[in-house]
C-alpha cells in the first residue's frame, strides 16, 4: 500500500495560511470602511500574498512522499468518534494551495483596479477574502467534516459575491440559483459522508481522517462503497457543474468579473475533483461510479461545448467552457487518471483566469458592455489584453507546447489508453469545438472593425498595469505549467512522480510511445480544423455575426437556448415544487397545523374556565383546602391502624 | 405547713400594706414637693378638727373619701366591662411585681429560716419584667374602652412607649445579670454584700488601694446601666418627662381622661404603686437593696479589720431600715424628676428609646461580658 | 380527684372557654383580651409542667409584646365595622374544623397508662439548662433566629413604612 | 401525676378552636390571632412532652416556636396596615385581586 511510505510529521505554521485571510476579515469587516477602500482592498491582497507565500514555503519544505499535520485542536469527541480540527498538507494538498492562494493573490490584485469605482469595495474584498480563508479550509483540512466546512463556506462566498450587486434583482435571483442547486448536490454529499461514516462504524472504525479512511477503506463492502461514491459524486456534480446540476454555473457570471474569474473558474468549480481526487482510494474501489463519472463528464464537456458555440455574451461562452473543461476533468478521474485530472485542474486554473480577466478589461474599458456581437477590433485599443488573450486561447484551444495542448493531450490518451475510445472520441470532437468556440470569441471581440456605439467608443482605453499585470503573468504560466506534465516522448512528466505518493503509481503508461504520438497529432487536426472553421466564418469581420444573430437553424436555435434546460427545470421541478409549498400554505398549515395548535389551546382555556372557580383569591378557600388534605392524611392513618 | 402558709402570707400583706401606703404617702410628698420647687405652701386646706398636718390628711383621708364618694362615670359608647377591668389590670401588676423583690436577709426565729422575701423564684428578675409588660394593658384597655379619641391616642401612645423601653430596660439589666451571675434577686442583694476588692482580677489589682474598699453595689460595677436602667423605669411609670399617654396639655389627660371615682383611685395609686417597684428595683438591682455596707449576719466587718458584732435581730431591723430608706429616697427622686423637666415630644422619646438607649445598652452589655470573660 | 388534677381540669376549661371567646367574639379588642387570658394560663401550664423559663417567656414575649402589638394595630387601624358572617361558609369551615379536632382527640383518646414521667430534677427548666441546651446544641438555629428577627424588624418597617408620595 | 394525654387533648380541642377562627373569621387580625392559638397549642404538646420525656428539647422547640411567631406577627401586622391602607377593609373576601 503506497499510504505506508508516506511519513506523517507535526507542522504548526500551518494553520496560519488559511487563519492570515481570515484575520483580514475580521479586520476589514470592523476597521475596513473607516480606514477607505484602498486600505482595504491594499489589506486584502497583502494577507492573500502573505498565505501565498507561507504555501511556497510549505511547498519547498514537503518532501513529495511526507504529510505536514497541524492539529488544532479536537472539535467532536463522542465515544470512539472523535474529530479534529487540524490542517494536512500532502503533496496534492500543496498543489491545491499553491492554485488558490496564487491565482487568487493575482485575482486580488486585478480586483484593485476592476473594482476601484465601485462603492462596495470593502464588502468585494471581506468576501473575497473569506471565500480563500474557505477555499484553503477546503484544501487543508485532514477530515471530511473540515472538508464539508469549506465546502459550504465557499458555497456561501459563491453566492455571497454572485449577488454582490444585489440591487439588480437577477443578481439576486442568479445567487439564489447557484446557492440552491449547490443546495442539491451538497444534500448528496452529506448523505455519503453519513453514509461512510456509519459504514466504517459497523466495521468498528470510526474516522473521517483521509489517511484512516484511506488505511480502512478496503473494509467496505462494494455495494455500499458504491453508494457512498455516487453520493460523494453528486456533492461533486453540484459543485463542479456537471450535469445534471451544470445549470448554475453559467447564471454565476452575473458576479463581477474577478470572482468569475477567481470562484466560477480557477477554483471554487474544482472542488469536486479534488475531493474526488482527496478520495481517489474510495473512487477506484467502485469501478462502475468512475465509469458513470467518466460518461457524466464526457457528456457534459461536449454538451456545455454545443451551447457555447453560439452564445454571444463573452462571459457565458467563457462560463460554458468551462463547465466543459471541468468534464474533461471528470473524463479523467473516470478513468482513474486523477494526477492527469489534477494537472489539467491546474493549468486550466491558469488560462482560465487569464481569459476571464481579460474578458474583464475588455468589459471594463466597454463600461460593462457584455455583447460580443457590440464589439469588435479592440486589438488596436487594448494590445495587452489582447496579446494576454491569444495566449490563453491557444492554450485553451490545445495549441502545440501550451499547457492546454499537454494537459488535454494527457488526459485524451488517458481516456483513450484505459480502453474507453469512444469517451476519447467524444473529447476529441469536443476539442474541436472548443477551439471552433474560443477562436470565434477571439475574432468577434477583438478582429473586425468596432461595433461598439459611440460613446462606448469614446473612452476606449488599454486597462491599468494592476490589471495587465497579472494578466501577462497568467498568459505565461499558461503556456509554461503545462511543461511540467510533458509526455514521454518529450522530456517525460514530472507531475505524476510529484503526485505518485498520493495516488500511487496505478497509472502506468504501458501504451507504446507511437500510438501516443499519433493520437496526439490526430488531436491537433481536429483542433486545427475547428480554428480554420472559426476563422472562416467570422474571421474576416464583424458583418457575419449579425446576420447569424437573426435566425439559424434548429439545432443553431437550441444550442444559443441551451437546449431549453432552465425551462425545463423550470417546468418540471420548480413550479410542482412551487404548487406543493402553495397547498401547504393554503391548506396544511392554516388548517392541520393551526388547528392542533389552536385545538390545545382551546382544550387547555376550556379546562382551566373550569378549575379556575377553585382559585377564589380567598385566603381562607386555601387554608379549608389545606385543611381537607390534613383531615384526607389522618382519614388514611386511621385506615392503616 | 399551716405555718408555712401563714408567714407566706403575713409576708404578702405586709408587702402590699407597706406598698399601697407609700404610694398614699407619696401622694402627699409629691403635691407637697411641688409646692416646695414652684414656691407655693400646697395643700393645707382639709382639716380635722383644725389639724391640718401639713395637708397629709388631704391625701391620707379626704382624697380617697372624695374619690370613692365621687360617681363612677362610664361612657355611653364605651365598653362597660373592659372600662371597669382596665383600672384593676393596671394596679395589679405594680403590686405583684414586689412578690420577689427581696427587703431584707434571713430572719432566723428558732429553727426556722425565714426568707424575708415573699417569693423566692429562680427567674426573679424575668418575672419582674413579665409582669411590667402586663403593666401597658391597663391603659391601653382602658383607653380603648373609653371610645374617646384622646384616651385612643394616650392609649396608643402608651403601648408603643411602654413596648419601646421595655426593650431598653431588659437590655440594661442584663450588665447586672452578667456581672452577678443570677437571675434571683435576693441572690443579686447578697452578692452585692461582698466588697470589690474580692471581684478585683489579678492585672486591677493596683487598683485596690483606690477602689477596694468599695462595696460591690451595682452603682459602682454597672453605673451606664443605671442611667439606662432608672431611665427606662421612669419612662415605664409614664411620669414626665414621659407622660405622653397622659400629657394633660395636648390629651387633657389621655388614657384616664374617661375615668373618675374609685377607678381613678386605682389608676392614682397604681402609678404610685409603680413609683415605688421602680424604686425598689433600683435599690435592689444597683443600690445593694438590703445591704448596709460592711454589715454581715453577725455584725460590722469593716475593710480596715475592725468588727462590731451585733445580735441578729438588729442586724435584720438595720437591713429593714436600710432598704426602705433607699426605695424612699429613689421614689424621692423621681418626685424631684417630675416636677423638675419638661416633656419630650412623641418622636424624641421614641428617638431617646431606640436610637440612644438600645444601643448604649447593648454596648454596655458587650463591654461587661469582654471585661467578665478577662477577669477570669 | 387529687388538687394537681382539679387545677388542671379548672384552668383547662378557662383556656378552652377563653379560646371560645378568641374565636366567637364578635369586637376584635374582646378576643383580644381572651386572647391574652388563654396565653397567660398556658404560661401557668408551662409553669406547672417544670418549663418556668419559658413560662415567663410566654408571658413577656406573647402576652406582654406580641399582643400590645395586636392592641396597638387594632387601636392604629380602629376598625369600627362588625363583621357579617357567611353561614354556608361558617358552617361548613367549624364543620371541618369540629371533625379535625374529634380526629385528633380520638387519637389521643388511648386508656394506656402514660409513660411516667422522668423523675424531674430541681434545675429542670430553669434558665441554666435551658440556656445549656440551647447553647450547646441549638447554636446554630438560635442565631438563625435572631437573624430571622432581624430580617422581620427590617421587612415590618418597610412594609408599614408609609410611602412618601401618598 | 397527669397522663400525657390529659395535655394533647386539651391542645387539640384548642387548636382545633384555632383552626375554626382562621376559617371563618372575616378580620385578618383575628384570623392571625386565632394563628397564634394554634401555635400555642403546639407549644403546650411540645412542654407537655419535654415533661413526660425529662427532655429540654421540647422547651427550646417552644422557645424557637416563640421567636418565629414574634417574627410572623411583626410581618402579618404589618402587612395589615399597608393592606389596609389600600383597601380601607380587613375582610379577606376583599382581597380576592390575586385569581385568574
Amino acid at each position: 500500500m503506497v499510504t505506508n511510505q508516506l511519513v506523517l510529521a507535526d507542522y504548526n505554521l500551518l494553520r496560519w495560511i488559511p487563519l492570515i485571510p481570515l484575520l483580514a476579515v475580521v479586520f476589514n469587516l470592523f476597521w475596513g470602511r473607516a480606514l477607505g477602500k484602498k486600505f482595504a482592498g491594499a489589506l486584502a491582497c497583502a494577507a492573500v500574498g502573505a498565505s501565498f507565500a507561507l504555501a511556497l514555503y510549505v511547498f519547498w519544505q514537503l518532501p513529495s512522499n511526507g504529510i505536514f499535520r497541524d492539529s488544532i485542536y479536537t472539535w467532536i469527541d463522542s465515544g470512539s468518534f472523535r474529530v479534529n480540527l487540524s490542517f494536512q498538507v500532502d503533496a496534492l494538498t500543496a498543489v491545491m494551495l499553491l492554485i488558490v492562494t496564487g491565482i487568487g493573490f493575482l485575482i486580488h490584485i486585478y480586483s484593485l483596479g476592476y473594482m476601484e469605482h465601485d462603492e462596495g469595495m470593502v464588502r468585494f474584498f471581506i468576501y473575497l477574502n473569506l471565500f480563500i480563508f474557505f477555499m484553503l479550509t477546503l484544501v487543508t483540512g485532514d477530515n471530511l467534516l473540515i472538508l464539508f466546512v469549506g465546502w459550504e463556506g465557499v458555497g456561501l462566498c459563491s453566492y455571497l459575491l454572485i449577488g454582490f450587486w444585489y440591487h439588480d434583482s437577477n443578481n439576486a435571483i442568479a445567487g439564489n440559483k447557484a446557492f440552491i442547486v449547490n443546495r442539491i448536490g451538497d444534500f448528496g454529499f452529506i448523505l455519503g459522508i453519513f453514509l461512510l461514516v456509519t459504514e466504517l462504524g459497523r466495521q468498528g472504525i470510526w474516522t473521517l481522517d483521509f489517511l484512516e479512511l484511506q488505511k480502512h477503506a478496503s473494509m467496505l463492502s462494494p455495494a455500499s462503497i458504491g453508494v457512498i461514491t455516487l453520493l460523494l459524486f453528486v456533492g461533486a456534480t453540484g459543485k463542479s457543474a456537471q450535469l445534471p446540476l451544470f445549470v448554475w454555473l453559467p447564471d454565476a457570471m452575473a458576479g463581477p468579473t474577478p470572482v468569475s474569474a477567481l470562484i466560477h473558474a480557477a477554483t471554487m468549480v474544482t472542488a469536486g475533483v479534488y475531493m474526488t481526487a482527496r478520495l481517489h482510494f474510495l473512487f477506484v474501489l467502485a469501478p462502475s461510479t468512475l465509469s458513470l463519472i467518466a460518461w457524466i463528464g464526457a457528456a457534459t464537456a461536449f454538451f456545455a461545448a454545443t451551447i457555447a458555440l453560439t452564445q454571444n455574451d463573452i462571459k457565458k461562452v467563457l462560463a460554458y467552457s468551462t463547465v466543459s473543461q471541468l468534464g474533461y476533468m471528470f473524463i479523467a478521474v473516470g478513468v482513474g487518471a486523477f494526477s492527469a485530472a489534477i494537472f489539467h485542474l491546474f493549468t486550466h486554473a491558469f488560462f482560465k483566469a487569464c481569459l476571464f480577466l481579460g474578458s474583464g478589461s475588455v468589459i471594463h474599458a466597454l463600461d460593462g458592455e457584455q455583447d460580443m456581437r457590440k464589439m469588435g477590433g479592440l486589438k488596436a485599443h487594448m494590445p495587452q489584453t489582447y496579446w494576454t488573450y491569444v495566449v490563453a486561447t491557444l492554450a485553451i484551444a490545445g495549441a502545440p507546447l501550451t499547457a492546454g495542448f499537454f494537459s488535454k493531450d494527457l488526459i485524451l490518451w488517458q481516456a483513450f489508453n484505459h480502453g474507453a475510445t469512444a469517451l476519447w472520441g467524444i473529447g476529441l470532437i469536443t476539442a474541436g469545438m472548443t477551439a471552433f468556440y474560443m477562436f470565434r470569441q477571439l475574432f468577434m471581440v477583438f478582429h473586425g472593425e468596432c461595433r461598439a456605439d459611440d460613446h462606448a467608443k469614446a473612452h476606449l482605453h488599454e486597462s491599468p498595469a494592476v490589471m495587465t499585470l497579472p494578466l501577462m503573468i497568467l498568459a505565461f504560466g499558461s503556456i509554461f505549467t503545462g511543461w511540467l506534465g510533458a509526455p514521454e516522448y518529450l522530456w517525460g512528466n514530472r507531475w505524476d512522480l510529484w503526485l505518485q505518493p498520493v495516488f500511487g503509481a496505478a497509472e502506468a503508461h504501458e501504451g507504446s510511445v507511437g500510438t501516443e504520438v499519433i493520437v496526439t497529432l490526430l488531436t491537433l487536426a481536429v483542433v486545427a480544423v475547428g480554428i480554420y472553421f472559426a476563422y472562416a466564418k467570422y474571421g474576416r469581420d464583424g458583418t457575419e455575426v449579425e446576420q447569424r444573430a437573426g435566425a439559424g437553424g434548429l439545432l443553431y436555435r437550441l444550442s444559443l437556448n441551451k437546449y431549453y434546460v432552465d425551462e425545463i427545470y423550470d417546468h418540471v421541478f420548480v413550479r410542482p415544487f412551487t404548487a406543493i409549498s402553495d397547498f401547504f400554505a393554503r391548506f396544511i398549515d392554516p388548517w392541520v397545523i393551526d388547528g392542533t395548535v389552536n385545538g390545545v389551546a382551546a382544550v387547555t382555556r376550556g379546562s382551566s374556565q373550569v378549575w379556575r372557580g377553585l382559585q377564589t383569591g380567598n385566603v381562607q378557600h386555601y387554608a379549608a383546602g389545606l385543611l381537607v388534605g390534613t383531615l384526607a392524611l389522618l382519614a388514611y392513618y386511621f385506615g392503616q391502624s | 405547713m399551716i405555718v408555712d402558709v401563714a408567714i407566706v402570707a403575713l409576708k404578702a400583706f405586709l408587702v402590699v400594706f407597706m406598698v399601697l401606703n407609700l404610694a398614699g404617702i407619696l401622694g402627699w410628698v409629691e403635691r407637697k414637693g411641688s409646692a416646695l420647687i414652684q414656691d407655693r405652701i400646697g395643700a393645707n386646706r382639709a382639716s380635722i378638727f383644725g389639724f391640718a398636718g401639713m395637708g397629709l390628711v388631704n391625701t391620707l383621708l379626704a382624697d380617697p373619701l372624695k374619690f370613692l364618694t365621687k360617681e363612677d362615670f362610664i361612657p355611653p359608647a364605651g365598653d362597660k366591662l373592659l372600662h371597669t377591668l382596665a383600672p384593676c389590670m393596671a394596679l395589679f401588676p405594680a403590686l405583684v411585681t414586689f412578690a420577689v423583690i427581696p427587703f431584707g436577709d434571713v430572719l432566723i426565729i428558732g429553727d426556722r429560716m425565714i426568707n424575708l422575701q415573699v417569693a423566692n423564684l429562680n427567674i426573679g428578675i424575668l418575672y419582674v419584667f413579665a409582669m411590667g409588660s402586663l403593666g401597658v394593658y391597663g391603659i391601653v384597655i382602658g383607653a380603648w374602652a373609653s371610645n374617646n379619641k384622646f384616651s385612643l391616642l394616650g392609649g396608643v401612645r402608651g403601648s408603643a412607649q411602654m413596648i419601646s423601653y421595655e426593650v431598653a430596660m431588659g437590655l440594661s439589666v442584663m450588665g447586672v445579670l452578667m456581672v452577678y451571675g443570677t437571675l434571683e434577686l435576693q441572690e443579686i442583694a447578697r452578692d452585692q454584700g461582698t466588697l470589690i476588692r474580692e471581684l478585683l482580677p489579678s492585672w486591677l489589682l493596683f487598683m485596690q488601694p483606690i477602689i477596694g474598699w468599695l462595696p460591690a453595689w451595682g452603682i459602682f460595677l454597672q453605673p451606664l446601666a443605671f442611667l439606662l436602667f432608672f431611665t427606662a423605669a421612669v419612662a415605664e411609670t409614664k411620669r414626665i418627662p414621659f407622660d405622653l399617654p397622659e400629657g394633660e396639655s395636648e390629651l387633657v389627660a389621655g388614657y384616664h381622661v374617661e375615668y373618675s371615682g374609685g377607678k381613678f383611685l386605682m389608676f392614682f395609686a397604681g402609678e404610685f404603686a409603680e413609683i415605688v417597684t421602680a424604686a425598689a428595683l433600683v435599690t435592689t438591682l444597683f443600690f445593694g437593696g438590703w445591704q448596709v455596707p460592711y454589715l454581715m449576719r453577725d455584725g460590722f466587718h469593716f475593710p480596715w479589720g475592725a468588727t462590731w458584732l451585733l445580735p441578729h435581730l438588729a442586724v435584720v431591723v438595720l437591713q429593714l431600715v436600710a432598704f426602705t430608706v433607699k426605695v424612699i429616697f429613689f421614689c424621692w427622686l423621681q418626685i424631684l424628676l417630675r416636677w423638675s423637666v419638661p416633656r419630650f415630644r412623641y418622636d424624641q422619646v421614641m428617638r431617646l428609646g431606640w436610637k440612644m438607649m438600645l444601643p448604649l445598652a447593648l454596648i454596655n452589655v458587650v463591654i461587661t461580658a469582654i471585661v467578665i470573660v478577662a477577669a477570669q | 380527684m387529687d388538687a394537681s388534677t382539679f387545677v388542671f381540669f379548672l384552668l383547662a376549661g378557662l383556656l378552652v372557654i377563653s379560646s371560645l371567646l378568641v374565636v366567637f367574639l364578635r369586637n376584635v379588642v374582646h378576643c383580644a383580651m381572651a386572647l391574652v387570658a388563654a396565653l397567660l394560663i398556658i404560661a401557668i401550664f408551662f409553669i406547672t409542667l417544670h418549663a418556668p423559663m419559658v413560662g415567663i417567656l410566654q408571658v413577656m414575649v406573647y402576652a406582654g409584646a406580641i399582643m400590645v402589638l395586636f392592641l396597638f394595630v387594632i387601636m392604629f387601624l380602629n376598625p369600627s365595622v362588625l363583621e357579617r358572617p357567611r353561614a354556608a361558609w361558617w358552617s361548613f369551615a367549624s364543620l371541618l374544623a369540629v371533625l379535625l379536632g374529634a380526629m385528633l382527640v380520638s387519637l389521643f383518646f388511648n386508656n394506656e397508662p402514660a409513660a411516667d414521667p422522668v423523675a424531674s430534677t430541681e434545675l429542670f427548666g430553669s434558665p441554666e439548662m435551658l440556656a445549656k441546651s440551647l447553647f450547646n446544641d441549638f447554636v446554630l438555629p438560635f442565631e438563625i433566629a435572631s437573624v430571622l428577627l432581624l430580617v422581620a424588624i427590617v421587612g415590618a418597617v418597610v412594609l408599614a413604612k408609609r410611602e412618601r408620595s401618598v | 401525676m397527669l397522663p400525657v394525654n390529659y395535655y394533647l387533648i386539651l391542645s387539640a380541642v384548642v387548636f382545633a378552636i384555632g383552626v375554626i377562627g382562621v376559617l371563618i373569621r372575616r378580620n385578618l387580625i383575628v384570623v392571625l390571632m386565632s394563628i397564634e392559638l394554634m401555635l400555642n397549642a403546639v407549644n403546650l404538646t411540645f412542654i407537655a412532652f419535654s415533661r413526660y420525656l425529662g427532655s429540654m428539647v421540647g422547651q427550646v422547640a417552644v422557645f424557637f416556636v416563640m421567636a418565629v411567631a414574634a417574627a410572623e406577627a411583626v410581618i402579618g401586622l404589618a402587612i395589615i396596615i399597608s393592606v389596609y391602607r389600600q383597601r380601607r377593609s380587613l375582610d379577606p373576601q376583599d382581597m380576592q385581586l390575586l385569581k385568574w
